[in-house]
């Protein structure tokens, strides 16, 4: 793989529009949960705040101070997460981290499919942080603690 | 007696593996016998730390580029060994310190001043090194209500487990800070024993493993131990790093010791935040090539095998044991029943000074001294110290033999 | 520009003397901006390492045989050769720690705890590393009653002097603790002037020389410096061992802060006495074979001249400034007069974390993220971090002109 | 140098005599100043005992718990500073320290060429300190302190 490859690899296209997606940020005015997730190291930090339908989320969105990654991350969570439990929700971020780390990624269902974005950050050790960041966060949300950290 | 004592163990390849040990010191070869108070280093610990300087150096955690976290990488695999290496439960229980020294004082401070109370007592052992007493004495001494007791030693050299069941019988010690093994007696303690009790008086316990660890296989889970410490430079590997293995819920529960980079979450001008364990621990740039070394000697002890070890130096000890009483005018100190390759005594009419200068003449290297164990040499009234002769995996029976032969030279020679 | 800057200064030959630098990185040759987290090794540091591993190691200070005086011999003249780096008067004002975190702890509690007095201040500043900032907040949360300032920094990112005069003004101040050099901003601070400022108030001061001492010749009694500290692994030396420079008269009446072996006169099961200054602060077996790897790296620069040190990085710094503003959309943080090599800086619609993974991929080592520098961060409203280029005596102009193609393409890249 | 060698000179007949000789030894029943030596990391301990003469000394002895050479160190001393002052005294200790560590020992007065009997030490460089131990104890004495230390 040619290094200039592997760059644009993990800048796809796909994470890039992610990164930008203007669908999933911001403060909603309302919300039942939130929670900060904070990098000390290299100062990321992902704000995430959902509503709740009941036991299962309704909505989420994020306000993310962070790299590339970090906000698609953010913004695919946001995508991702409406209709799950909070269970469902905390298994679909171990299985994002999984993903990021290990680079396996061809599960079949369609939102793990998603998650195969990730897959390529496994070589670059350094930014799985930058993808669970946002899933630290939406847990710490979701069992009402009000901030986390990826260190 | 053949210097191959088992099979599995080819002390003679051994050796060859520590290019120290060939070395001749006054032109007579090397017979190091001071493993207790630093071992030699393997070649594979000297490589691992030359290769890390040489094709993966960086400082660690904050760095993401190739460099950086290739050596984060080997740091916190580093850590995976050492967590193996103890049977503890999880990485994140294995702080890196600088050496056992700073791994107790971090304990002493930390849950110490941060978690036990006033009113509570730490209690310790007559036989303890100075690094697990002095930090007790400091925090007793520090006038916030903690006290300090002291477990008595039997004339055997053992620890008295009748009296340390009458210092707990109170309930108010919140902590036992033992020895795993005496550097001065060779005694090896009841751990899980001790743990036992110490846990049915409410109290967490705290194991020195400085000499245990280099010895035998310890399994912090089996024993139960709440804190267990050691030091890489008694393990062949470099000096510089100590570990500090505490339980999850313990650590998560103290306060910080040190502050600086890379132990804190978040920092205002007002107010600071700290990361969860072990990075609130490990303030500043760590031991980076130290744990490197460490995690070779990890390796190197591993892969000959803890049982294996601790076979060859039960071997020695009893060789030690037959050979050593009959040297004339020398009186040992203690006879635990469970000790391993540590054999202090004095010698009658040779200073332990003298006698060490003669045995360095003839390329034997013991210490003389009171070992960092004051009070220990108090309580058996040998004031003016000991010589100390320790073995390491590297140690042959022939070793001791020419020791043997040696001191009644010695004896001659000051007569 | 050719790479030799000075005749005196032979950066290619120099270059070779450090095996990780002939290295390639994703294919490409390795471009190591990072030296201000941590330097490579020039193998006379690795070679002495090894040879103390190979040949002379034991532990030091209690041993009467050959290997333990050779290593105790290294060891102290480890402390001769840093004493006469900083220009110290006696080599017992030396007190090895296990990095500058450490060495400023220890003053923050052995100092901080152990002579300051309630209703007294300490002043630090904004521009501090966090190894420099957050143990003062633990001593000023200790609620023993001592209290923490901090200096202003300004715009160009250097001292405040009014507002330091101001805040030493009512002699409440009792330790001023300040950066030598910002490891952000590469301003280097005028530390004699500092120090006469303190003095004048009745105050001592500390310098924290982590970058400091790497870059220039510094000379604690021209200074007047009354502690000063670095670590050795950001001056080409291995982890494990940083420098405590304190005067002697403070030293001596200083309490010890880590208790164990080495550091006592005398241990009874009551009571215990301390050893005078350096031995009393240096608890436990010490970073040994560190030391060696110190004394090497100082060897090697002081071969060099940290003279010529200086001009080959003051002319680096100068080309810097030349060349990186000329990127479009980069902006960097600080402009101060007296700087050292290290430039922190924003690239315009590019994450430092993005950008850093951006470089490495072109062979290019810089760091990004906030330095641990936090609060600097802050002041300069640049809270989510920013991308970092340091210099070692090593670096070239090649390598900088290589980082600004490589910052022109990357914003392209990000577009 | 043989080895044997080595160790005959360093515990030659001079210095085992001294070590051994009574005449300096015990705790006097009167004296005018004391103070005690401690090495901490070999135990040795060395009680010097002076009574004084106007600003001369008039007398010492000691009680040492230490190794030959640390013990006919004390009793050199013993047998050279009475009729010093403390600041010849303290010159002494100094020379022998010298001594000691350098080897140095061709001085031609005869209080000088007993030291000699040292210069030996400083083929072993951790040995030094047993010689200079006595001598500090005796600083410390003169000067009123109660305990020094070699460390
Ligand atoms: C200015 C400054 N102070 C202190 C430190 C801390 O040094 P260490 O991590 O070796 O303790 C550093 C480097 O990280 C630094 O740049
Ligand atoms: C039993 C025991 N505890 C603690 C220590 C202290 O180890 P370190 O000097 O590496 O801190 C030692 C060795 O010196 C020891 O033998």
């Amino acid at each position: 793989m040619s290094e200039t490859g592997d760059i644009a690899d993990l800048y796809s296209m796909t994470l890039r529009d992610l990164a930008r997606d203007p669908a999933h940020k911001g403060r909603p005015e309302a919300f039942d949960a939130t929670a900060r997730g904070d990098n000390p190291m290299c100062g990321d930090r992902v704000d995430i705040y959902v509503t709740l339908d009941g036991d299962r989320i309704r909505e989420a969105r994020h306000v993310a101070r962070g790299c590339e990654i970090c906000q698609a991350s953010a913004s695919l969570l946001a995508e991702l997460v409406p209709g799950r439990t909070q269970a469902e929700a905390h298994a679909l971020g171990q299985r994002a981290g999984e993903i990021a780390k290990s680079g396996a990624g061809n599960d079949t269902t369609d939102e793990l499919h998603r998650l195969s974005i990730f897959a390529v950050v496994h070589k670059f050790p350094s930014r799985v942080k930058c993808v669970t960041l946002a899933w630290n966060a939406l847990d710490a949300a979701l069992s009402g603690v009000k901030e986390t950290s990826s260190e | 007696m053949d210097t191959i004592i088992s099979p599995l163990f080819d002390v003679t390849r051994i050796r060859q593996d520590f290019p120290i040990l060939s070395t001749k010191v006054h032109g007579k070869p090397l017979t190091f016998l001071d493993s207790g108070a630093s071992a030699q280093k393997p070649r594979a610990v000297i490589e691992a730390m030359t290769r890390s300087m040489e094709t993966a150096y960086a400082n660690v955690h904050r760095g993401a580029y190739h460099l950086s976290e290739a050596a984060t990488e080997s740091y916190e695999a580093a850590r995976i060994a050492t967590q193996r290496f103890l049977g503890a439960t999880e990485p994140e229980e294995i702080v890196f310190t600088s050496n056992s020294t700073a791994a107790i004082n971090f304990v002493a401070h930390s849950y110490g001043r941060g978690v036990l109370q006033p009113g509570q007592f730490v209690l310790t052992s007559e036989m303890e090194h100075h690094a697990n007493m002095v930090p007790w004495q400091m925090l007793r001494d520090a006038n916030i209500g903690i006290g300090l007791r002291y477990v008595r030693v039997t004339e055997r050299g053992e620890l008295d487990l009748e009296d340390l069941a009458a210092k707990l019988a109170d309930g108010k010690v919140g902590l036992v800070a033992l020895t795993h093994m005496s550097n001065v007696l060779g005694t090896v303690t009841p751990a899980a024993q001790i743990a036992r009790m110490a846990h049915e008086a409410g109290a967490k316990v705290l194991f020195d493993g400085s000499q245990a660890a280099v010895h035998r296989h310890v399994d912090v889970t089996a024993i139960d131990a709440d804190f267990y410490v050691f030091t890489a430079h008694k393990l062949y590997g470099p000096t510089g790093i100590g570990v500090l293995y505490g339980k999850r819920k313990l650590l998560d529960a103290m306060p910080p010791f040190l502050g600086g980079g890379d132990m804190i979450e978040s920092v205002t001008l007002e107010r600071t935040t700290y990361a969860a364990a072990p990075a609130r621990f490990e303030a500043g740039t760590p031991p980076i090539i130290e744990a490197v070394g460490l995690h070779a000697a990890i390796d190197y002890v591993t892969n000959i095998g803890m049982g294996a070890i601790e076979a060859h130096e039960r071997a020695l000890v009893d060789h030690a044991m037959a050979v050593l009483p009959g040297v004339e005018g020398l009186t040992l100190l203690g006879g635990a029943q469970d000790r391993g390759g540590v054999f202090a005594f004095a010698l009658d009419g040779v200073h332990p000074h003298d006698l060490s200068t003669f045995l360095d003449r003839h390329g034997i290297a013991v210490r003389a001294g009171r070992h960092c164990a004051e009070p220990l040499h108090t309580r058996f009234g040998v004031e003016g110290g000991t010589t100390r002769a320790s073995f390491g995996l590297y140690t042959t029976p022939e070793e001791i033999d020419l020791l043997a032969a040696k001191l009644t030279e010695a004896r001659r020679f000051f007569a």
